[in-house]
Protein backbone atom coordinates (compact mmCIF):
# COMPACT_ATOMS: atom_id res chain seq x y z
CA UNK A 1 0.00 0.00 0.00
CA UNK A 2 1.41 3.58 -0.55
CA UNK A 3 0.96 5.86 2.59
CA UNK A 4 2.01 9.43 2.93
CA UNK A 5 3.96 9.98 5.39
CA UNK A 6 4.77 13.56 7.19
CA UNK A 7 7.57 14.72 9.86
CA UNK A 8 7.53 17.53 11.94
CA UNK A 9 9.88 19.96 13.55
CA UNK A 10 13.12 18.59 14.24
CA UNK A 11 12.26 15.22 12.99
CA UNK A 12 11.89 16.64 9.70
CA UNK A 13 15.07 18.35 9.85
CA UNK A 14 17.09 15.21 11.17
CA UNK A 15 15.46 13.33 8.27
CA UNK A 16 15.62 16.37 5.76
CA UNK A 17 12.29 16.35 4.04
CA UNK A 18 8.36 17.13 5.42
CA UNK A 19 6.97 14.34 3.51
CA UNK A 20 7.54 11.66 1.53
CA UNK A 21 5.07 8.76 -0.39
CA UNK A 22 6.19 5.26 0.89
CA UNK A 23 5.01 1.98 -0.44
CA UNK A 24 4.79 -0.03 2.52
CA UNK A 25 3.30 -3.65 3.97
CA UNK A 26 4.23 -2.30 7.48
CA UNK A 27 1.14 -3.62 9.99
CA UNK A 28 1.68 -1.09 12.59
CA UNK A 29 2.69 2.18 13.24
CA UNK A 30 5.60 0.88 15.03
CA UNK A 31 6.58 -1.86 12.03
CA UNK A 32 6.57 1.42 9.35
CA UNK A 33 9.29 3.01 11.92
CA UNK A 34 11.55 -0.24 11.60
CA UNK A 35 11.04 -0.08 8.35
CA UNK A 36 11.79 3.70 8.31
CA UNK A 37 15.54 2.93 10.07
CA UNK A 38 16.23 0.08 8.33
CA UNK A 39 16.65 2.22 5.14
CA UNK A 40 18.68 4.62 6.35
CA UNK A 41 20.78 6.05 9.21
CA UNK A 42 19.51 9.73 8.68
CA UNK A 43 15.92 7.22 9.93
CA UNK A 44 17.54 5.65 12.49
CA UNK A 45 19.01 8.54 14.48
CA UNK A 46 15.81 10.82 14.02
CA UNK A 47 13.90 7.34 15.42
CA UNK A 48 16.45 6.43 17.79
CA UNK A 49 14.74 7.33 21.05
CA UNK A 50 11.08 6.41 20.13
CA UNK A 51 9.81 8.05 24.00
CA UNK A 52 10.38 11.62 22.04
CA UNK A 53 8.30 10.30 19.10
CA UNK A 54 4.94 10.97 18.71
CA UNK A 55 2.66 9.41 15.73
CA UNK A 56 -0.97 10.49 13.79
CA UNK A 57 -2.65 8.30 11.60
CA UNK A 58 -4.94 10.32 9.39
CA UNK A 59 -4.41 13.21 11.74
CA UNK A 60 -5.53 11.48 14.88
CA UNK A 61 -2.94 10.92 17.54
CA UNK A 62 -2.85 7.65 18.21
CA UNK A 63 -0.25 5.00 20.02
CA UNK A 64 2.37 3.12 17.98
CA UNK A 65 0.91 -0.06 18.05
CA UNK A 66 -1.86 1.02 15.95
CA UNK A 67 -3.02 -0.62 12.74
CA UNK A 68 -1.67 0.81 9.58
CA UNK A 69 -4.81 -1.00 7.70
CA UNK A 70 -6.63 1.56 5.64
CA UNK A 71 -4.35 4.89 6.65
CA UNK A 72 -3.49 7.40 3.68
CA UNK A 73 -1.56 9.52 6.04
CA UNK A 74 1.06 8.77 9.19
CA UNK A 75 2.72 11.85 10.77
CA UNK A 76 6.19 11.35 12.73
CA UNK A 77 6.45 14.08 15.39
CA UNK A 78 8.33 15.65 18.99
CA UNK A 79 6.07 15.81 22.31
CA UNK A 80 3.86 19.19 20.64
CA UNK A 81 4.78 22.49 22.34
CA UNK A 82 1.67 24.77 21.72
CA UNK A 83 -0.06 27.53 23.61
CA UNK B 1 -17.57 27.94 18.64
CA UNK B 2 -14.85 29.28 16.70
CA UNK B 3 -11.71 27.80 15.64
CA UNK B 4 -8.85 29.57 14.25
CA UNK B 5 -5.56 29.18 12.86
CA UNK B 6 -3.37 31.61 11.03
CA UNK B 7 -0.29 32.96 10.47
CA UNK B 8 -1.15 36.63 10.61
CA UNK B 9 -1.90 38.64 13.52
CA UNK B 10 -5.81 39.43 15.34
CA UNK B 11 -7.30 41.55 17.17
CA UNK B 12 -8.01 40.00 20.99
CA UNK B 13 -10.67 43.18 20.96
CA UNK B 14 -12.10 42.73 17.53
CA UNK B 15 -12.41 38.63 18.70
CA UNK B 16 -14.07 38.99 22.02
CA UNK B 17 -16.34 42.29 21.34
CA UNK B 18 -19.41 39.70 20.18
CA UNK B 19 -18.33 36.70 22.04
CA UNK B 20 -20.34 35.45 24.50
CA UNK B 21 -23.41 37.82 24.14
CA UNK B 22 -26.44 36.01 25.23
CA UNK B 23 -28.78 35.96 27.89
CA UNK B 24 -27.92 33.17 29.52
CA UNK B 25 -23.88 34.64 29.88
CA UNK B 26 -21.91 35.46 33.44
CA UNK B 27 -18.96 35.24 32.85
CA UNK B 28 -16.23 35.12 30.14
CA UNK B 29 -12.68 34.21 30.82
CA UNK B 30 -10.08 35.11 28.06
CA UNK B 31 -6.56 33.50 27.90
CA UNK B 32 -3.75 35.32 25.63
CA UNK B 33 -0.11 33.63 25.30
CA UNK B 34 2.23 36.48 24.17
CA UNK B 35 6.35 35.60 22.87
CA UNK B 36 8.47 36.19 26.02
CA UNK B 37 11.87 37.83 25.49
CA UNK B 38 14.89 35.44 26.96
CA UNK B 39 16.87 36.47 29.80
CA UNK B 40 20.58 35.52 28.90
CA UNK B 41 20.13 35.60 25.04
CA UNK B 42 18.04 37.75 23.18
CA UNK B 43 15.54 36.28 21.40
CA UNK B 44 14.82 37.64 17.62
CA UNK B 45 11.94 35.23 16.60
CA UNK B 46 10.46 32.60 17.82
CA UNK B 47 8.65 30.47 14.68
CA UNK B 48 5.67 27.93 14.98
CA UNK B 49 5.42 25.04 13.28
CA UNK B 50 1.77 23.19 12.66
CA UNK B 51 0.20 20.37 11.20
CA UNK B 52 -2.16 21.66 8.73
CA UNK B 53 -5.59 19.72 8.66
CA UNK B 54 -4.79 17.81 12.46
CA UNK B 55 -4.54 21.26 14.08
CA UNK B 56 -7.27 22.56 13.22
CA UNK B 57 -9.11 19.11 14.09
CA UNK B 58 -7.71 18.79 17.33
CA UNK B 59 -8.68 22.17 18.28
CA UNK B 60 -11.95 21.45 17.30
CA UNK B 61 -12.36 18.28 18.94
CA UNK B 62 -10.44 19.59 22.12
CA UNK B 63 -13.31 22.39 21.90
CA UNK B 64 -16.11 20.29 21.63
CA UNK B 65 -15.02 18.53 24.92
CA UNK B 66 -14.72 21.63 26.77
CA UNK B 67 -17.99 22.75 25.68
CA UNK B 68 -19.86 19.54 26.69
CA UNK B 69 -18.00 19.19 30.05
CA UNK B 70 -18.52 22.58 31.08
CA UNK B 71 -22.01 23.45 29.46
CA UNK B 72 -20.51 26.51 27.44
CA UNK B 73 -22.18 28.78 26.00
CA UNK B 74 -19.20 30.01 23.57
CA UNK B 75 -15.53 28.87 22.76
CA UNK B 76 -13.26 30.98 20.93
CA UNK B 77 -9.52 29.23 19.90
CA UNK B 78 -6.94 31.31 18.03
CA UNK B 79 -3.67 30.26 17.54
CA UNK B 80 -0.88 31.40 15.20
CA UNK B 81 2.09 29.83 13.19
CA UNK B 82 5.24 31.17 11.80
CA UNK B 83 7.52 33.85 12.73
CA UNK B 84 6.92 35.72 15.66
CA UNK B 85 9.12 38.39 17.25
CA UNK B 86 8.58 39.24 21.27
CA UNK B 87 5.78 41.11 22.64
CA UNK B 88 3.89 39.46 19.58
CA UNK B 89 0.58 37.54 20.55
CA UNK B 90 0.89 33.41 19.99
CA UNK B 91 -2.47 32.24 20.58
CA UNK B 92 -5.87 32.56 22.48
CA UNK B 93 -8.53 31.00 24.21
CA UNK B 94 -12.29 32.69 25.38
CA UNK B 95 -14.60 30.92 26.65
CA UNK B 96 -18.13 32.08 28.09
CA UNK B 97 -20.50 30.34 30.71
CA UNK B 98 -23.21 30.77 33.37
CA UNK B 99 -21.04 31.39 36.20
CA UNK B 100 -17.20 31.80 36.89
CA UNK B 101 -15.76 28.58 38.12
CA UNK B 102 -17.54 27.16 34.83
CA UNK B 103 -15.52 29.67 32.21
CA UNK B 104 -11.88 29.28 34.28
CA UNK B 105 -12.08 25.84 34.64
CA UNK B 106 -13.08 25.61 30.68
CA UNK B 107 -10.26 27.71 29.76
CA UNK B 108 -7.49 26.31 31.81
CA UNK B 109 -8.69 22.89 30.42
CA UNK B 110 -8.22 24.00 26.64
CA UNK B 111 -4.85 25.57 27.54
CA UNK B 112 -3.78 22.22 29.03
CA UNK B 113 -4.87 20.01 26.23
CA UNK B 114 -4.11 22.49 23.20
CA UNK B 115 -0.20 22.81 24.82
CA UNK B 116 -0.21 19.02 24.79
CA UNK B 117 -2.33 18.13 22.38
CA UNK B 118 -2.13 20.31 18.98
CA UNK B 119 0.47 19.87 16.89
CA UNK B 120 2.39 22.86 17.15
CA UNK B 121 5.52 23.10 17.95
CA UNK B 122 7.92 26.26 18.89
CA UNK B 123 11.32 26.50 17.96
CA UNK B 124 13.40 29.60 19.52
CA UNK B 125 15.75 31.31 17.55
CA UNK B 126 18.49 33.53 18.62
CA UNK B 127 21.99 34.94 17.62
CA UNK B 128 23.58 32.33 19.11
CA UNK B 129 21.38 29.40 18.46
CA UNK B 130 17.94 28.05 16.91
CA UNK B 131 16.57 25.07 19.16
CA UNK B 132 13.13 23.44 19.19
CA UNK B 133 12.12 23.75 22.65
CA UNK B 134 11.41 20.96 24.88
CA UNK B 135 7.78 19.73 25.91
CA UNK B 136 7.76 19.79 29.40
CA UNK B 137 6.79 16.82 31.86
CA UNK B 138 4.66 19.30 33.81
CA UNK B 139 2.87 19.53 30.92
CA UNK B 140 1.50 16.34 30.49
CA UNK B 141 1.02 15.74 34.14
CA UNK B 142 -1.42 18.88 34.04
CA UNK B 143 -3.98 16.42 32.13
CA UNK B 144 -3.89 14.68 34.89
CA UNK B 145 -6.18 16.99 37.10
CA UNK B 146 -9.07 16.44 34.28
CA UNK C 1 -2.05 47.73 38.80
CA UNK C 2 -5.09 49.83 38.29
CA UNK C 3 -8.33 50.10 40.04
CA UNK C 4 -11.68 51.42 39.04
CA UNK C 5 -14.69 51.96 40.12
CA UNK C 6 -17.48 53.56 38.49
CA UNK C 7 -20.52 53.95 37.59
CA UNK C 8 -20.66 54.17 33.60
CA UNK C 9 -19.44 51.67 31.66
CA UNK C 10 -16.24 50.61 30.25
CA UNK C 11 -15.17 49.55 26.88
CA UNK C 12 -12.57 45.77 28.10
CA UNK C 13 -10.59 46.25 24.65
CA UNK C 14 -9.60 49.53 25.19
CA UNK C 15 -9.03 48.63 29.04
CA UNK C 16 -6.51 45.32 28.13
CA UNK C 17 -4.87 47.26 24.70
CA UNK C 18 -2.03 48.45 26.40
CA UNK C 19 -2.58 45.97 29.70
CA UNK C 20 0.41 43.67 30.75
CA UNK C 21 3.11 44.97 27.51
CA UNK C 22 6.79 44.20 28.88
CA UNK C 23 9.34 41.72 27.60
CA UNK C 24 8.74 39.60 30.50
CA UNK C 25 4.89 39.10 30.19
CA UNK C 26 4.17 35.27 28.50
CA UNK C 27 0.50 35.15 29.83
CA UNK C 28 -2.78 37.50 30.11
CA UNK C 29 -5.45 36.47 31.64
CA UNK C 30 -9.38 38.52 31.90
CA UNK C 31 -12.54 37.89 33.56
CA UNK C 32 -15.65 39.43 33.07
CA UNK C 33 -18.63 39.23 34.71
CA UNK C 34 -22.01 40.09 33.17
CA UNK C 35 -25.34 40.45 34.31
CA UNK C 36 -27.49 37.49 33.44
CA UNK C 37 -31.18 37.54 32.98
CA UNK C 38 -33.06 35.59 35.32
CA UNK C 39 -35.05 32.42 33.74
CA UNK C 40 -38.59 32.63 35.47
CA UNK C 41 -39.31 36.29 36.19
CA UNK C 42 -37.37 38.43 33.99
CA UNK C 43 -34.58 40.46 35.64
CA UNK C 44 -35.40 44.47 34.80
CA UNK C 45 -32.55 46.06 36.78
CA UNK C 46 -29.53 44.68 38.22
CA UNK C 47 -28.77 47.72 41.42
CA UNK C 48 -25.35 47.01 43.11
CA UNK C 49 -24.30 49.23 45.91
CA UNK C 50 -20.86 49.92 47.02
CA UNK C 51 -19.03 51.55 49.94
CA UNK C 52 -17.18 54.56 48.48
CA UNK C 53 -14.00 55.01 49.79
CA UNK C 54 -13.45 51.22 51.62
CA UNK C 55 -14.39 49.68 48.04
CA UNK C 56 -10.77 51.74 46.35
CA UNK C 57 -8.97 50.32 49.67
CA UNK C 58 -10.50 46.61 49.57
CA UNK C 59 -10.15 46.12 45.90
CA UNK C 60 -5.74 47.22 45.93
CA UNK C 61 -5.29 45.05 49.10
CA UNK C 62 -6.20 42.27 47.02
CA UNK C 63 -4.35 42.98 43.72
CA UNK C 64 -2.31 43.71 46.31
CA UNK C 65 -1.60 40.51 47.23
CA UNK C 66 -2.73 38.77 43.96
CA UNK C 67 0.83 40.86 42.64
CA UNK C 68 3.36 39.77 45.18
CA UNK C 69 2.30 35.98 45.60
CA UNK C 70 2.09 35.40 41.81
CA UNK C 71 4.87 37.69 40.76
CA UNK C 72 2.33 39.79 38.51
CA UNK C 73 3.61 42.22 35.61
CA UNK C 74 0.45 44.05 35.94
CA UNK C 75 -3.23 43.98 37.43
CA UNK C 76 -6.45 45.43 36.60
CA UNK C 77 -9.70 45.31 38.59
CA UNK C 78 -12.86 47.33 36.94
CA UNK C 79 -15.79 47.48 38.69
CA UNK C 80 -18.97 49.07 38.14
CA UNK C 81 -21.90 50.10 41.13
CA UNK C 82 -25.54 51.79 39.87
CA UNK C 83 -28.48 49.74 37.95
CA UNK C 84 -27.34 47.56 35.65
CA UNK C 85 -29.48 45.71 32.70
CA UNK C 86 -28.94 42.15 31.71
CA UNK C 87 -25.84 41.64 29.20
CA UNK C 88 -24.35 44.83 30.99
CA UNK C 89 -21.03 44.08 31.80
CA UNK C 90 -20.65 44.49 36.20
CA UNK C 91 -16.91 44.26 36.41
CA UNK C 92 -13.91 42.64 35.09
CA UNK C 93 -10.03 41.53 36.12
CA UNK C 94 -7.06 41.42 34.54
CA UNK C 95 -3.70 39.54 35.21
CA UNK C 96 -0.26 39.87 33.37
CA UNK C 97 2.41 37.01 34.49
CA UNK C 98 5.38 35.14 32.74
CA UNK C 99 3.42 31.79 32.88
CA UNK C 100 -0.22 30.74 32.19
CA UNK C 101 -0.37 29.17 35.76
CA UNK C 102 0.16 33.03 37.41
CA UNK C 103 -2.18 34.15 35.62
CA UNK C 104 -4.77 32.05 36.01
CA UNK C 105 -4.77 31.27 40.03
CA UNK C 106 -4.16 35.34 40.62
CA UNK C 107 -7.39 35.86 38.13
CA UNK C 108 -9.11 33.27 40.56
CA UNK C 109 -7.75 34.67 43.42
CA UNK C 110 -8.86 37.94 42.32
CA UNK C 111 -12.65 36.82 41.48
CA UNK C 112 -12.78 35.57 44.81
CA UNK C 113 -11.45 37.98 47.70
CA UNK C 114 -13.67 40.37 45.07
CA UNK C 115 -16.73 38.70 45.44
CA UNK C 116 -16.81 38.11 49.41
CA UNK C 117 -14.44 40.98 50.30
CA UNK C 118 -14.71 44.17 48.67
CA UNK C 119 -17.77 46.11 50.00
CA UNK C 120 -20.59 45.46 46.66
CA UNK C 121 -24.41 44.11 47.52
CA UNK C 122 -26.83 43.18 44.15
CA UNK C 123 -29.99 43.42 44.25
CA UNK C 124 -31.97 42.23 41.59
CA UNK C 125 -35.76 44.28 40.82
CA UNK C 126 -38.20 42.41 38.63
CA UNK C 127 -41.68 43.32 37.90
CA UNK C 128 -42.70 41.10 40.99
CA UNK C 129 -40.01 41.91 43.76
CA UNK C 130 -36.86 43.72 44.56
CA UNK C 131 -34.70 40.97 46.53
CA UNK C 132 -31.13 41.34 47.82
CA UNK C 133 -28.90 38.37 46.57
CA UNK C 134 -27.68 36.28 49.37
CA UNK C 135 -24.16 35.60 49.65
CA UNK C 136 -23.63 31.84 48.82
CA UNK C 137 -21.65 29.30 51.35
CA UNK C 138 -19.20 28.52 48.30
CA UNK C 139 -18.76 32.05 47.68
CA UNK C 140 -16.92 32.18 51.54
CA UNK C 141 -16.04 28.17 51.27
CA UNK C 142 -13.64 29.76 48.01
CA UNK C 143 -11.34 31.00 49.69
CA UNK C 144 -10.23 28.24 51.58
CA UNK C 145 -8.50 26.98 49.16
CA UNK C 146 -5.64 30.02 48.89
CA UNK D 1 -16.54 60.16 71.53
CA UNK D 2 -18.85 60.74 68.09
CA UNK D 3 -18.75 58.07 65.90
CA UNK D 4 -19.79 58.33 62.12
CA UNK D 5 -21.94 55.16 61.03
CA UNK D 6 -22.85 53.85 57.92
CA UNK D 7 -25.25 50.95 56.52
CA UNK D 8 -25.42 49.34 53.58
CA UNK D 9 -28.34 47.07 51.44
CA UNK D 10 -30.75 45.94 53.31
CA UNK D 11 -29.72 46.85 56.77
CA UNK D 12 -29.96 50.20 55.65
CA UNK D 13 -33.09 49.99 54.14
CA UNK D 14 -34.38 48.43 57.48
CA UNK D 15 -32.58 51.32 59.73
CA UNK D 16 -33.51 53.90 57.25
CA UNK D 17 -30.92 55.97 56.70
CA UNK D 18 -27.66 55.44 55.08
CA UNK D 19 -25.66 56.94 57.92
CA UNK D 20 -25.43 58.90 61.04
CA UNK D 21 -23.43 60.77 63.41
CA UNK D 22 -23.39 59.00 67.06
CA UNK D 23 -22.27 59.78 70.38
CA UNK D 24 -21.29 56.86 72.24
CA UNK D 25 -18.71 55.33 74.73
CA UNK D 26 -19.23 51.52 73.65
CA UNK D 27 -15.56 50.18 74.23
CA UNK D 28 -16.10 47.53 71.22
CA UNK D 29 -18.10 47.25 67.57
CA UNK D 30 -20.48 44.52 69.49
CA UNK D 31 -21.24 46.89 72.72
CA UNK D 32 -22.30 49.77 69.56
CA UNK D 33 -24.49 47.56 68.22
CA UNK D 34 -26.43 46.67 71.88
CA UNK D 35 -26.04 49.89 72.42
CA UNK D 36 -27.61 50.86 68.67
CA UNK D 37 -30.21 47.90 69.19
CA UNK D 38 -31.24 48.98 73.00
CA UNK D 39 -32.58 52.79 71.08
CA UNK D 40 -35.37 51.57 68.67
CA UNK D 41 -37.04 48.40 67.33
CA UNK D 42 -35.83 48.84 64.03
CA UNK D 43 -32.19 48.26 64.83
CA UNK D 44 -33.00 45.43 67.24
CA UNK D 45 -35.15 44.15 63.61
CA UNK D 46 -32.02 44.93 61.71
CA UNK D 47 -29.49 43.64 64.17
CA UNK D 48 -31.17 40.41 65.44
CA UNK D 49 -28.87 37.72 63.55
CA UNK D 50 -25.43 39.06 64.00
CA UNK D 51 -24.21 35.64 61.67
CA UNK D 52 -25.96 37.68 58.87
CA UNK D 53 -23.86 41.49 59.91
CA UNK D 54 -20.19 42.36 58.77
CA UNK D 55 -18.79 45.37 60.17
CA UNK D 56 -15.78 47.37 59.08
CA UNK D 57 -13.68 50.19 61.05
CA UNK D 58 -11.88 52.83 59.33
CA UNK D 59 -12.40 51.22 55.54
CA UNK D 60 -11.18 47.50 57.28
CA UNK D 61 -13.31 44.40 57.52
CA UNK D 62 -13.04 43.47 61.59
CA UNK D 63 -14.25 40.66 63.68
CA UNK D 64 -17.38 42.21 66.30
CA UNK D 65 -15.06 42.64 69.32
CA UNK D 66 -13.10 44.58 67.77
CA UNK D 67 -12.12 47.96 70.18
CA UNK D 68 -14.14 51.43 68.59
CA UNK D 69 -11.02 53.67 70.44
CA UNK D 70 -9.87 56.47 68.12
CA UNK D 71 -12.48 54.95 65.51
CA UNK D 72 -13.90 57.58 63.14
CA UNK D 73 -16.28 55.31 61.16
CA UNK D 74 -17.56 51.71 62.06
CA UNK D 75 -19.99 50.29 59.27
CA UNK D 76 -22.38 47.86 59.43
CA UNK D 77 -24.00 45.36 56.23
CA UNK D 78 -24.92 42.29 55.24
CA UNK D 79 -21.77 39.32 53.79
CA UNK D 80 -20.69 41.14 50.23
CA UNK D 81 -22.08 40.04 47.12
CA UNK D 82 -19.73 41.67 44.24
CA UNK D 83 -18.04 40.19 41.41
Amino acid sequence: MKIEVLYFAWLRERIGLPRETVETEAATVADLVAELSAREDRYAVAFSDMSAIRAAVDQDLVPLDTALSGAREVAFFPPMTGG
Amino acid sequence: MRIVVQEQDFSAAEETADFGKGPDVGAVVTFSGIVRDLPDDPLQQMVIEHYPGMTEKALTKIAQEASARWDLRDVLVIHRYGALSPGEQIMMVATAARHRAQAFEAAEYLMDYLKSRAPFWKKEVTAASADWVDAKDSDEAALDRW
